[in-house]
């Protein structure tokens, strides 16, 4: 593990002693204050929906979101959403009961299809939600996955 | 200097169809190494990909994205043989650009 | 009949009439699993290996400013199309049997002149630690894709090889008393959700042998036969297995030859 | 040992795989110690045999004859201790995690932490976790099934305690013999299994 920390103070000496400092003195305390999105820092699913401007949202079957019924593992849950709403603006991928429930957003420009693949850990079975921005308001689509444990010794 | 992406873009009909593999830790900050230490949290906060100077696809990441992320996204205006350009920050500063000629 | 022998009757008598009344609910989650496995499609990350492991393979490195392309796996210098189907094998130059890591290692250091400590100093890649033995596996174990396993067993090296591998296979030790057999010499079994090989027989060394190395996506790195390996015996509660050791390629020996005839599918994506 | 004993275990395990190759190596347990490092609590002596793994792995497990099966089950229910208070039943829910844990005595695993029983990994137990192996038999509705009789209670016991007093040469770990669940721990399985409110039983 002293190889990743050379690395890891490497890498940001790199950028400058100003951040290089930054870096040592996270690394004592805590590592995830580099992040200063708001909306990637809330920690329940009403704050972090606040804070990409959603208050209100409605459930559309014009949305179509794929995730597995049971993930054999939770680090990488493959996620598909399509959506058939009319100018979907934005997708958004938010996992209920992980610690942070804002996991990516994606704008769609016109001329891109509103359709986007990728995987995210889900820590524990938990509702996968897709919100999904249109000039007529804000809708969503969620489904449930479940989370196993395996392995013979974990 | 991060590791190349690896990235398909394939013309399906009218639409080119992307899919792109990126090397990268995502770490989340909160998992613990071997011993016991918190391991810093490094992971990919950006990712934008431009076709023929046009912003086809914005992403903004939390650390929640998988370890070797997967991205796949369709764009209309794409030809076989144009340039498709996919570029991700992290959080450490760390950057990486690619291009994928469509075809 | 003593009461305990009859205990013994009712315990199996129930359960049996559990495992059929499961039955269905299992049939289940096991479509699920594969429900999920079929999302990953063939987006696999294990190409991000093999793409690093190809650059590693043509740049001139070590003392003597040489690529790998000049590394002979057993289908002469510089082939690889195939070379992992027919591995582990007995090699002239060492006179040892070796499978692809100690192979590699061979090359790394003979041929380009790198220090061994070197070569071996990331066996296992672990976050921004990189393997570049991991990364070579996977390239050269890519171009075996389609390739039928071969091994002929012809040597008298190579024999007991297998012998020694199939030995430490049924050894029981450990305070779980565990054995490689212990979870794999049944076939339909599985431990929690993951359906467990029985590598006693073709058919069951062909599903797991073909599809090593993989990408492991509770690691998110990818992860090569020796590791597979080292792992099993880790959880066997055993101690950590040498790299490269006569016990390690005796296995690998074991597993490849009773996989004989399997179409190579690595690197795969797994749990 | 009879050596066609030997040759009938061969071949049932070995199914179309039936090789002459099987040349006993002679020295085995030195030849893996060469081959083996010591790695924090996984150390090198794990290696050496007590006698049941000795013979379970000559026999590679197929016990062929009832006298065999007698040593092995005789040996082996000499070990069982049962509770000292004379009580078999501690706290399901406690008996859950240990049954839920797959931890414990791993190089890789923290040895302050308490071992786990990895009971799921092998055997279904609540019918609500649908997570769990199929290497044993099912356990589902445990106690609901067989009661609370004492010849019950220490039958279950005994298997827990040491697999190979009823079941020669079983996959399951000897829990209370080698020292992999204490005995508390044993009793809180033991709830697990048996208790009318436990998870098992409902």
């Amino acid at each position: 593990m002293k190889k990743t920390r050379r690395d890891f103070l490497g890498l940001t000496g790199r950028l400058g002693l100003a951040a290089a400092t930054l870096a040592s003195g996270l690394f004592s305390r805590i590592a995830f204050a580099v992040d200063t999105r708001p909306a990637f820092e809330a920690t329940s699913l009403k704050e972090a929906l606040a804070a990409i401007g959603v208050t209100e949202h409605q459930d559309s079957t014009e949305i179509i979101l794929k995730a597995p019924d049971i993930a054999e593992n939770g680090a990488v849950v493959p996620v598909e959403v399509t959506s058939k709403l009319p100018g979907t603006r934005s997708i958004t991928l938010l996992v209920e009961k992980n610690p942070h429930q804002l996991s990516a957003e994606f704008e769609i420009p016109e001329g891109t299809e509103a359709f986007i693949a990728t995987r995210l850990k889900v820590a524990e079975t938990s509702n996968v939600l897709a919100v999904v921005k249109t000039d007529a308001g804000v809708f969503h689509a969620a489904k449930v996955v479940k989370v196993t444990l395996g392995g013979c010794g974990g | 200097m991060p590791d190349p992406m690896r990235i398909r873009a394939v013309m399906m009909g009218d639409v080119v169809d992307v899919k792109i593999l990126m090397s990268h830790v995502m770490e989340t900050g909160q998992r613990k190494n071997a011993d016991g230490d918190l391991v810093p949290a490094h992971y990919i906060t950006e990712v934008t990909a431009t076709c023929k100077g046009k912003t086809v696809m914005k992403a903004g990441w939390g650390p929640s994205v998988s370890k070797n992320p997967y991205f796949s996204f369709r764009f209309k205006g794409g030809a076989k043989g144009d340039k498709l350009s996919i570029t991700w920050k992290d959080t450490a500063g760390g950057t990486r650009t690619d291009e994928v000629t469509i075809n | 009949m003593s009461v305990q022998d009859r205990y013994i009757s009712l315990v199996a008598a129930c359960t049996l009439l559990g495992a059929s009344l499961s039955l269905p609910a299992e049939q289940t989650s096991e479509e699920a699993i594969a429900e999920y496995h079929a999302m990953f499609g063939d987006e696999n990350p294990a190409e991000l290996w093999q793409l690093r492991g190809e650059e590693l393979w043509k740049t001139p490195r070590g003392s003597r400013q040489v690529s790998l392309e000049a590394c002979d796996l057993g289908k002469g210098p510089g082939v690889i199309a195939g070379a992992y189907a027919e591995l582990p094998r007995w090699f002239e130059d060492t006179g040892k049997v070796q499978d692809l890591e100690s192979r590699l290692v061979t090359c790394m250091t003979n041929l380009q002149g790198l220090p061994e400590s070197e070569v071996l100093a990331v066996k296992f890649g672990d976050g921004e630690q990189k393997s570049e033995l991991e990364a070579i596996t996977a390239y050269v174990a890519a171009a075996s894709r389609g390739s039928r396993i071969t091994i002929p067993l012809d040597h008298a090296a190579e024999k007991a090889a297998y012998a020694l591998g199939e030995s430490v296979f049924f050894y029981r030790a450990g305070p779980h008393d565990f054995a490689c057999a212990t979870c794999h010499s049944e076939s339909g079994k599985r431990i929690r959700l993951q359906t467990l090989p029985q590598l006693t027989t073709s058919e069951g060394a062909q599903a797991a042998y073909t599809r090593w190395p993989a990408y492991r996506v509770s690691q998110g790195e990818l992860r090569t036969m020796e590791w597979r390996l080292q792992d099993c015996l880790r959880q066997q509660r055993l101690p950590q297995l040498t790299y490269g050791s006569d016990v390690a390629i005796g296995l690998t020996m074991y597993l490849a030859r009773n996989a004989n005839g399997g179409e190579m599918a690595a690197p795969s994506i797994k749990r | 040992m009879n050596s066609s004993f030997r040759v009938t275990a061969l071949l049932l395990c070995m199914g179309p795989l039936v090789s002459v190759l099987a040349e006993p190596v002679p020295d085995l347990t030195a030849t893996l110690k060469a081959a083996f490092t010591d790695k924090r609590q996984a150390t090198l002596d794990r290696l050496d045999q007590d006698e049941t793994q000795k013979l379970c792995t000559q026999l590679r497990d197929q016990v062929p004859t009832s006298e065999l099966s007698q040593k092995i089950t005789r040996m082996n229910l000499a070990t069982v201790k049962p509770p000292a208070d004379g009580k078999y039943l501690g706290d399901w829910k406690a008996g859950e995690v240990v049954a839920s844990t797959g931890t414990g005595l791993q190089s890789s695993d923290d040895p302050a932490k308490p071992n786990g029983g990895n009971c799921y990994a092998c055997h279904e137990l609540a019918p609500t976790e649908m997570a769990y192996g199929t290497l044993g038999p099912s356990l589902k509705h445990y106690g609901k099934l067989r009661g609370q009789d004492p010849a019950v209670l220490a039958y279950a016991w005994s298997m827990v305690y040491n697999s190979n007093s009823y079941a020669p040469c079983s996959n399951m770990p000897r829990f209370g013999h080698r020292g992999i669940l204490t005995e508390q721990q044993m009793k809180d399985v033991m709830a697990y299994l048996f208790d009318a409110a436990s998870p098992v039983n409902q």
